[in-house]
């Protein structure tokens, strides 16, 4: 019955997209969110995306000679509607990209039964890093517990941490809950007090209580796991309250040129950290440039195009290619499957060398990927506001991996566990 | 516990008085907006029995219509005078498109009529604006952005300039539209109609005309709100969500009391504030605004059904 | 032609008050059936049951579950989501601590526990009326909501502050979780939904029926007639809250997989309101009518604009998607205020009488 | 204290004790006074009318026997004891059943729909009972849909049984109306003004169906009208309100000839 299904679906897949059963592509959509409270960090961020593979098409013909089909899925950042475009999708798809944790979570289960692999970059359920446990998840190249550690690293390096306060102002949904296990971890080990304050779907554009509760309580720092509207609303709220924006630090979600400009010279100081840097002279965007924008095919502008969104966007694509063409020269076939992909993007390794083949030198730091190690850990930087724009203010920061990796084993042990029946890979050594 | 919920709170406030004095601003402030919706709300139930669902989205829509408009190239006042221009069609359409046609049906109806307009109006917006997040055009329209400062009792009192300026305008805009509800004929017209439509038609107004006036008057509140809530978060559809605000102080304040809207929103604007900052947040886990106006104003109702401000009503076969 | 009822006479007041006095209602009913239960299993691909066949039932039942209250017993509610969040969260709670029970009882129980909180929060129905009342179900709404966010037990202390829906077995076949199939979880939806439905049925066209009928249309005289409203209005709620909380739970087991505290927020309420009203209120039938148009037409819609080879970005099928819905609403509430139901029934009275004018 | 004697009417019918008694009856709403001290009974039997110019506080009194409003002071006596203090809903569950002045049908429903609510107090099967459409539930709907049928028959509306009655013309609105408080088989019927509104066909009609119901099922019927010429054909006996004040209680005769009822309807100054 099942296999009956599996092919009607495909098959009526192929009617509905009009593509047919044995397209010469490859089919890597998109589940993007371009409308809805979340657009406004969401559309540079697809558009980055979008742009890189646009580029590959129009530059070399696609990946291996064969052209990536990069459509997209909207969501509206709406759980249901991605379980939707993932339904839609998985007959054909080598890849779901399911953008937001929430659904992330939902389809996570799902494409373990499906054999699809998720490429989830800098997002979703950190644990994932586990290929042992999670066969079919990538967060590559860096986990929130990667984030959350090196932005206590960062701070550690400003003087000792035992006896501070620290506020987490995050965004009272999954994406912002994520962190704070490692944390809370954190705050029992190094003896700093952690406070959690939850910012409602409903406030993130008015959160006078969020920083009216953080005067009163005067943390020495706020971390803050804000995405959409948060950002900007919490911001302009620090700007306002007095808070010292030195000693604010969003993740790299956080890290929004729009959400900054907002308060311009005001939010000098305010930090991100982040896996992906705008490198304005790499070599890509001027490909980019030529083969996409003058073309009259970007979506994306100059302003925004500037920007750190944008460009993580590209290295979210080029990690995309990297493991399609791992996969590719791995089984000898341009045109890859689900499971193929699973291979490439398990073999992932991007080094100085090969990022400058790329043209995408300090875009991202290098990082490797094997079958038990789906994250990379690649590391990040410490961005800062300049008043107009993000600059590196740190050397290559490495989240602490003798502390996550426990903390993610037994993550990922208690969620196969929950939902058992869970197909994991034993051995990592048996060829996939 | 009990000490927790009944002595502490008040020990703190009075520990830091300053504290309590920037709660109760931040407090005015939401408060001032959340009246200034729930106005609209009253202005439209009054003059129509409908309960319009789509303010909410017409503070969005005004508010992204005037930054797009500036975003053009159109000098800051000019695009306020389009914006109101685009609020009128939007009135003079929303009457002609989906009042008319559903003249006499039951309230329900009516409401739903409204919440379908929200969603095309959101759509519409989306095409139209983008969703990003947009700056609003403060300082281009002359609003004020430093902060005062002030040291009560050797603490700090932080007053946002665009706050001020915002309270001062609403209160402008409520005195005005006070005189000409009362002190005009068109204004007695819309305040009549809330009795007896008989009475309005004697003034020798259309109903159509005042239907098509008082969506407008909704439109113009719908762009003074957006100005202040956008001057403080940006303007995106993430704005939309305040409507909801307003509806609490309408239960509160009743549906046709003017005052009622006015006095209500800032009371549940204080009252909100102060719960979530030394009740909510220690002892609940924070973010009980989302909640708490509802159920004091059904607390309120369960024990007043009329509301504070309604008289009593009694039953008739 | 096809509807002529002429010549099938009633000879007692049983067959008179059959759930089909006309025999071609019933006929239609079986051609349905077949569909449902033979046809479309047989031919649904997986799209086609995740995202039209199983949705559109447990909305439907969802929409039922509130017409109960809002279309038979008249009592606006816009906290429509919060009770599914609860028949959700109550099924979540009883499978993890009592993983031997049948999933298709904790299914049913679950609908208890959204029917208890149901009743706490229709005592204000007792006083207060109309919008005002409407309101009042959003402190349900908001208050449900923020308390799922929340109390931590409810979500099993999970970091993420979502409920996963684990693998469920029933007479060894995967019912929920990842590993089900999608026709199993649609057999077990549509038997749930089509059980729910007679019993429905059932309950609005008997004594209770008219009852809330009676309070929905004039409560002073239906007070006078010797109804107690309070028990009445009470009664709605906790039929309605069962159901929809019935609904909740199949939303979350049989389709979603997963859920977090804001999936049931205020605008899943709304769509179920829609598809109420644009189905018909006081009427079983219109929800499904609804669920139909409300479910299934985006769907349709997004898939369109690739199918005729439009070139249009996905996000902007989606701005056109929101329009569309939103222009459909005010457009079907102007031409038919009663609903596709009252749409079907003149269409179908206009077909016994057909070929002949009047 | 039980009264048990009855009298006979001018045309011969016998009237039983008292079934419902009004002792000293006095309502106030906040300072208005809207009915003052009054008291008068109503026998079993009889068709007993209370009339009044507008104002009078007719329809409040109506109110208090029907249990929507609580008298300030005063006690109702029913079926030879004083009525608690009790909900609406519990007055009629003891067999009082009214009509009201403006048609108070249920709009969404058909005629038959409607008159059914009238046998809601004779149904008791349990919810399940009614979700499943066996047992008792079954039963009671069958059972109580016959007596339904013969009130439908006796008020002449069997081709209208199943429209609903918002598209029905008023004149047959209150016939339902009155349809729907027979059914409960009442031991107490109100009629509050039946005959508002009509014109002198529908009026003769409804007069014949009122003294029916009274002749067929024996019910005492209680009824308020402005209008006096008619209900003076059809009561046995008259109570007169005006301002709140009873001025007058008798047979139809005695009243006509009283100063004070005269003066209230020609309206001459107080």
């Amino acid at each position: 019955m099942k296999h009956i299904t599996r092919l009607a679906a495909v098959a009526a897949l192929g009617a509905v997209m009009g593509t047919g059963v044995v397209a010469q592509e490859l089919f890597a959509p998109n589940l993007s969110y371009r409308t809805g409270p979340f657009a406004a960090t969401g559309i540079p961020l697809m558009n980055g995306q979008r742009d890189y593979m646009l580029m590959l098409n129009a530059r070399d013909g696609g990946i291996g000679g064969l052209p990536v089909n990069f459509e997209e899925c909207e969501t509206g950042y709406s759980t249901e509607k991605g379980v939707e475009c993932y339904e839609k999708t998985k007959g054909q798809a080598i890849v779901t990209q399911p953008w937001s944790t929430g659904i992330t979570l939902q389809v996570l289960p799902k494409t373990n039964v499906d054999e699809i692999p998720i490429l989830a970059p800098g997002y979703g359920f950190s644990p994932m890093a586990d290929g042992k446990v999670f066969q079919w998840a990538f967060n590559t190249p860096a986990s929130y517990w990667d984030a959350a550690s090196m932005i206590l690293q960062y701070l550690e390096a400003q003087g000792d941490l035992s006896g501070k306060k620290i506020a987490f102002l995050h965004l009272d949904h999954p994406y912002g809950k994520e962190p704070l296990p490692f944390l809370e971890l954190k705050a029992a080990e190094d003896g700093f007090e952690l406070l959690p304050i939850p910012v409602g779907l409903k406030e993130m554009q008015n959160q006078s209580a969020q920083w009216l509760q953080i005067r009163r309580e005067r943390p020495d720092y706020v971390v803050m796991w804000g995405w959409g509207a948060m950002n900007a609303g919490a911001i302009t709220e620090a700007v306002k309250t007095k808070f010292p924006m030195d000693n604010m630090i969003g993740v790299w979600w956080a890290g929004h040129d729009a959400d900054l400009k907002i308060v311009g010279a005001e939010g000098k100081g305010y930090k991100s950290i982040s896996w992906s840097y705008p490198a304005l002279d790499a070599a890509v965007l001027a490909d980019i440039k030529t083969h996409v924008v003058d073309a009259g095919n970007s979506l994306s502008n100059e302003e925004e195009m500037q920007g750190v969104f944008y460009n993580r966007g590209l290295v979210i694509s080029m990690i995309l290619a990297e493991g399609i063409r791992a996969a590719q020269e791995h089984t000898g076939n341009a045109q890859i499957t689900a499971s193929d992909l699973r291979w490439g993007l398990e073999n992932l390794n991007v080094t100085d060398a090969r990022l400058a083949e790329l043209g995408m030198t300090g875009m991202v730091p290098p990082f490797q990927t094997t079958c038990a190690n789906h994250t990379g850990h690649s590391g990040g930087w410490m961005l800062e506001w300049d008043g107009e724009k993000f600059i590196k203010t740190s050397d290559l920061l490495q989240a602490e991996a003798d502390a996550i990796q426990p903390l993610e084993a037994a993550k990922a042990a208690e969620y196969a566990e929950a939902n058992a029946p869970w197909a994991m890979s034993e051995t990592c050594d048996a060829p996939s | 516990m009990l000490t927790e919920i009944f002595i502490k709170p008040f020990a703190d406030m009075v520990e830091a008085p300053d504290f309590l004095l920037q709660v109760l601003w931040e407090g005015l402030v939401s408060g001032i907006l959340y009246a200034l919706i729930a106005l609209g709300f009253v202005l439209i139930y009054r003059s129509s029995r409908i309960f319009n669902f789509a303010q909410g989205i017409m503070v969005v829509f005004a508010a992204l219509t005037l930054v797009g408009l500036h975003a053009m190239g159109v000098p800051a006042w000019v695009s306020v005078g389009l914006t109101l221009l685009v609020m009128f069609g939007l009135a003079v359409a929303i009457e002609r498109v989906v009042l008319r046609p559903l003249v006499g049906q039951p309230d329900i109806i009516l409401f739903m009529a409204t919440i379908g307009v929200t969603l095309f109006l959101i759509g519409l917006g989306e095409i139209i604006f983008g969703g990003e997040n947009k700056v609003m055009i403060t300082e281009e329209l002359g609003i004020p952005t430093g902060s005062i400062l002030f040291e009560p009792w050797g603490g700090l009192l932080i007053l946002e300039q665009k706050d001020i300026t915002a309270v001062i305008v609403a209160a402008l805009l409520v005195v005005a539209l006070l005189l000409f509800l009362n002190k005009t004929r068109m204004g007695r017209a819309i305040r009549a109609l809330g009795d007896d439509h008989q009475a309005a038609l004697s003034v020798g107004i259309s109903l159509q005309t005042i239907w098509v006036l008082v969506w407008f008057i909704a439109g113009i509140i719908a762009l003074v709100t957006g100005i202040a809530w956008g001057a403080r978060a940006g303007v995106s559809f993430a704005l939309e969500v305040i409507a909801y605000k307003a509806l609490p102080v309408l239960m509160l304040g009743g549906l046709e009391s003017i005052s009622g809207a006015i006095i209500g929103g800032l009371m549940i604007g204080m009252l909100e504030k102060l719960f979530e900052i030394y009740w909510g947040q220690p002892l609940l886990g924070g973010n009980t605004e989302t909640w708490f106006a509802f159920v004091l104003a059904l607390i309120v109702l369960l024990f007043r059904p009329q509301g504070l401000f309604g008289e009593k009503i009694i039953e008739r076969v | 032609m096809f509807y002529r009822t002429a010549g099938q006479f009633k000879t007692s007041y049983e067959s008179d008050q059959a759930l089909f006095p006309v025999r071609q209602d019933a006929i239609l009913l079986a051609v349905i059936l077949v569909f449902a239960w033979v046809i479309f299993p047989l031919t649904a691909s997986e799209f086609t049951f995740q995202t039209l066949l199983i949705p559109i039932l447990i909305y439907a039942l969802a929409a039922m579950g509130l017409n109960i209250l809002t279309g038979y017993a008249g009592q606006l509610s816009l906290g429509t989501a919060a009770f599914m969040g609860v028949g959700a969260y109550a099924c979540y709670k009883m499978v993890t601590l009592m993983p031997w029970l049948n999933p298709v009882v904790a299914i049913l129980l679950s609908g208890v526990f959204s029917a208890g909180v149901g009743v706490a929060f229709g005592i204000p129905s007792l006083r207060i009326k109309g919008f005002y009342l409407a309101i009042a179900t959003l402190a349900a709404q908001f208050f449900l909501v923020w308390l799922f966010e929340k109390w931590a037990w409810l979500y099993n202390y999970n970091a993420s502050g979502a409920i996963q829906v684990p693998n469920l077995t029933m007479f060894g076949v995967y019912v929920a979780g990842p590993q089900a199939d999608s026709w199993v979880q649609y057999y077990l939806v549509l038997a749930i939904v089509s059980v729910m439905t007679v019993l429905c049925i059932n309950l609005t066209r008997g004594n209770l029926g008219r009852t809330w009928k009676a309070t929905r249309d004039v409560d002073i005289a239906a007070e006078l007639i010797g109804i107690n409203l309070m028990k009445s209005k009470l009664t709605a709620f906790m039929v309605s809250s069962y159901v929809v909380g019935v609904a909740g739970a199949l939303f979350v087991f049989m389709w979603r997989g997963a859920a977090e505290p804001n999936l049931f927020d205020i605008p899943l309420s709304f769509r179920i309101l829609f598809i109420a009203i644009i189905g018909g209120l006081g009427s079983i039938l219109g929800n499904y009518l609804g669920a139909i148009l409300i479910v299934g037409l985006p769907v349709v819609l997004g898939t369109l604009p690739a199918a005729l080879g439009i070139p249009i970005s996905s996000s902007m099928v989606e701005h056109i998607n929101v329009m569309m819905v939103g222009g459909l609403i005010v457009f079907f509430l102007i031409i038919e205020p009663h609903g596709l139901a009252q749409l079907w029934r003149l269409i179908r009275e206009k077909l016994i009488i057909w070929p002949f004018p009047h | 204290m039980k009264d048990t004697q009855g009298y006979l009417t001018a045309d011969g019918r016998q009237i039983g004790g008292v079934l419902m008694e009004m002792r000293n009856i006095t309502l106030r709403f906040g300072g208005v006074v809207a009915i003052e001290d009054i008291s008068f009974d109503i026998r079993e039997g009889e068709i007993r009318a209370i009339i009044g110019p507008n104002g009078a506080g007719k329809s409040s009194m109506l109110n208090i026997i029907s249990g929507f409003y609580t008298p300030s002071n005063g006690e109702v006596w029913y079926k030879g004891a004083p009525r608690p203090l009790m909900k609406p809903y519990e007055v009629a569950r003891m067999g009082v059943a009214r009509t009201f002045q403006n048609i108070a049908l249920f709009e969404g429903m058909t005629v038959l729909d409607n008159v059914m609510t009238g046998r809601l107090t004779h149904m008791h099967a349990g919810l399940l009972s009614q979700a499943l459409w066996w047992g008792r539930a079954r039963d009671e709907e069958i059972a109580n849909r016959e007596v339904v049928e013969k009130v439908i028959d006796f008020l002449e509306i069997q081709n209208i049984r199943k429209t609903p009655v918002g598209r029905l013309p008023y004149g047959l609105k209150k016939r339902v109306e009155l349809a729907r408080a027979l059914a409960a088989e009442p031991s107490l019927l109100l009629l509050d003004e039946p005959m508002a509104g009509m014109n002198v066909e529908e009026k003769e009609d409804m007069s014949r169906f009122i003294l029916d119901v009274n002749d067929e099922f024996g019910t005492t019927i209680a009824l308020i009208e402005h209008d006096m010429g008619v209900v003076m054909d059809l009561s046995d006996r008259v109570v007169v309100m005006d301002y709140g004040k009873k001025i007058g209680d008798g047979t139809p005769d005695e009243v006509r000839g009283n100063q004070d009822v005269i003066d209230a309807y020609l309206g001459v100054a107080h």
